[in-house]
């Protein structure tokens, strides 16, 4: 049977006089100090004016009274009971010359202390307790409200910043247009043109590549030249307004205008 | 003692005890409350000869003047800040960004050309306006839009704001320097093509004579202009 | 109008509107706030030349009689319900934990003694600690290891938190109710012989001249508490 000890009034406990009731009531202290507090509350003194030659024979009698019942006291008790019995000789007997151990009186006054100190904290644990707590007596906020936060973006531009990206991208867009070519491209038309206008004047054999290379400046471009005008020859050959040869692989291309008389030249065949 | 409390003594005197036993406990309970209470869960926590309503009624003028107030919300009731002091529980997180190159070129063509649509702003720049660039810069506060252009498919035109003269130090967008001072100052080399000129900026807010007025609201011209804006996958965002 | 909002008014005419101004702020503040606030926190949102402390004394006195009170705690300022109104808000309490008897004279002597290690706690106590007390007082938040006592063995030294202050509504560990009693008693003079200077129960998170601090992390520290800790077969845990 375990013994409900209400902390809130532990005076009140309910424990009669008669011994038997005590004995079962052992393990429901926290400790022989709170046993030996109990007891001393017994003698219905203040605490102060305790005897603890009473009180060690109240707590010896008690222990002698639980190991008839119950073997098994905790080792703590039995420690006290021996320290309550060397105690209880040393204030009985007359004190010795000389010896090490504190006069008997100091112990006693010790014990005394600390059974009033544990009195003195449990008080103030129970008012601790009594006062109104946060959750149980008194609330806070049930809704706080919370703390919004916004973030804001600072943007960082100078007016530096803000010139140079101007007159950079208005230089480079006006330096492009300047600068870009008028053909990447050499169109057939333009090469039949200028072919055109090479053969108006009668031209006899001639190499396409040295007539070219008077429109090749730049080197870049004599691919895209060579090419369109290539094409433009056949196309003029098929015509028959011209007449092309190749001596050999890779040997220069000749055109000449046709000449209006229809006697075929037999090395007139075009060779791709 | 504080004049407060002399009041509340005061009213004490003429007003029941109970009445005011009730407005302190509804004032509690409506305090630790985790969501607004409505009359009836207030009226079963107080004496039952005195009337919620008018309890709230109290309340609400107790608190009229205060820091936190007694609203209604839905029929229920709670406390809460009072409304100028919103600010309060407000607080913000500052972060510096910079501004991407792109958006920092559409802004100076925005503020040399205005009032300028989006094509210009394409042609000038030579490439295609990259979605969101004009965006971010409405957020910045920088550019607006003006009214629209009076030619087909009346395109918004943008303009720069208060707000973009105040941020770069102008006292007026035509302080802006023109093409010598940008050579001047170095902005611009020699080689430039003859006939290069730089626009004399200018923010009247009065329309031109080719722009209308915008009509619609704000948003759906931001939608409109976003649903027109070419997602450009050579994104002048990744220019650099 | 109400009586209240023509005292406010009255009150406007003696007082400088920006202290009632500052007042307003302060109360919206401790009422949206989560937590109590403390001195400086309310300072920086106010108007500098309206003093913290005025405006604290002001509300404390305009709330006195309200079914919510400014109160300090731990230092720190915020609004509770009233204290007398216990019993009608008792029915919003959560189901709190209840404490053991054997945790809560723990937490006592925790509190009143200061830094205090396990040894001292069990003497005065007079009995071993049960394993789990305070394991499980520091589970609640309202104690804390402090740091080492420089002793043979260098025990862990526990001390109270804000949130125990918070909880029981002290102002500071000097406000625990009969502290004084307790040190002119010279119960507090816990590990000093008889003579020397009475000790008072302080939470100061400076170490002691006699503390070191801890240099372990926390799981550690507890682990090894429990290790040492006594299992007592008269567990004080279980009388309840």
């Amino acid at each position: 049977m375990r013994k409900e000890l209400s902390f809130e009034a532990p005076a009140a406990v309910d424990r009669g006089d008669a011994e038997p009731a005590l004995l079962v009531d052992v393990d429901g202290f926290a400790g022989p100090l709170d046993l030996l507090l109990e007891l001393a509350r017994r003698q219905k003194v203040d605490l102060h004016k305790i005897s603890v030659l009473a009180l060690a024979d109240q707590y010896l009698e008690f222990i002698e009274a639980a190991r008839s019942f119950r073997l098994e006291l905790a080792a703590d008790y039995l420690v006290m009971a021996a320290w309550l019995a060397y105690l209880k000789s040393r204030l009985l007997l007359p004190e010795p010359p000389k010896t090490d151990e504190p006069p008997a009186e100091e112990l006693a006054s010790r014990l005394a202390f600390r059974l009033r100190r544990l009195e003195a904290v449990r008080e103030a644990a129970k008012k601790l307790y009594d006062r109104p707590q946060l959750g149980r007596d008194v609330f806070g906020r049930g809704a706080p409200e919370p703390v919004h936060v916004e973030h804001r973006t600072e943007w960082a531009a100078t007016l530096y910043d803000l010139l140079k990206a101007y007159a950079d991208q208005r230089q480079t867009k006006a330096l492009s247009r300047v600068s870009f070519s008028k053909r990447f491209v050499w169109s057939l038309s333009d090469a039949r043109e200028a072919l055109d206008r090479l053969i108006g004047g009668g031209l006899d054999w001639t190499a396409l590549d040295d007539y070219l290379m008077e429109y090749v400046i730049d080197p870049a471009r004599r691919a895209t030249v060579r090419a369109s005008a290539f094409a433009t020859s056949l196309e003029m050959v098929r015509e028959g307004v011209i007449d092309m040869r190749q001596d050999g692989a890779f040997a220069p291309i000749l055109i000449r205008s046709r000449k209006p008389e229809p006697e075929r030249s037999p090395e007139g065949a075009p060779t791709a | 003692m504080s004049r407060a409390f002399a009041a509340e003594r005061q009213r004490s005197i003429s007003e029941p005890k109970a009445f005011l036993e009730a407005c302190r406990v509804a004032e509690a309970l409506l305090f630790a409350a985790a969501e607004p209470l409505d009359a009836d869960t207030l009226a079963s926590r107080l004496p039952r000869d005195v009337p919620v309503a008018d309890v709230l009624v109290q309340l609400r003028e107790d608190y009229a003047d205060r820091g936190v107030q007694l609203v209604e919300v839905a029929g229920r009731w709670t406390f809460r800040t009072a409304e100028d002091l919103s600010y309060l529980l407000a607080r913000e997180a500052q972060e510096t960004r910079k501004l991407s190159r792109a958006a920092l070129e559409t802004l100076a063509v925005v503020a040399y050309h205005q009032p300028v649509t989006r094509a210009e702003i394409e042609d000038i720049r030579g490439v295609s306006a990259h979605r969101g660039t004009l965006d971010a810069l409405l957020e910045t506060g920088w550019i607006r839009l003006r009214g629209r252009r009076r030619t087909p498919g009346r395109p918004v035109t943008y303009g720069t704001t208060e707000a973009f003269l105040s941020h770069f130090g102008l006292s007026a967008v035509d302080d802006l320097p023109g093409v010598d001072e940008l050579k001047g100052a170095g902005f611009l080399d020699g080689r430039l093509p003859a006939g290069f000129t730089v626009p004399v900026p200018s923010d009247d807010p009065t329309l031109r004579s080719d722009e209308d007025p915008l009509d619609e609201d704000l948003f759906t011209l931001i939608a409109e202009e976003k649903a027109s804006a070419v997602e450009d996958p050579l994104g002048d965002e990744d220019e650099r």
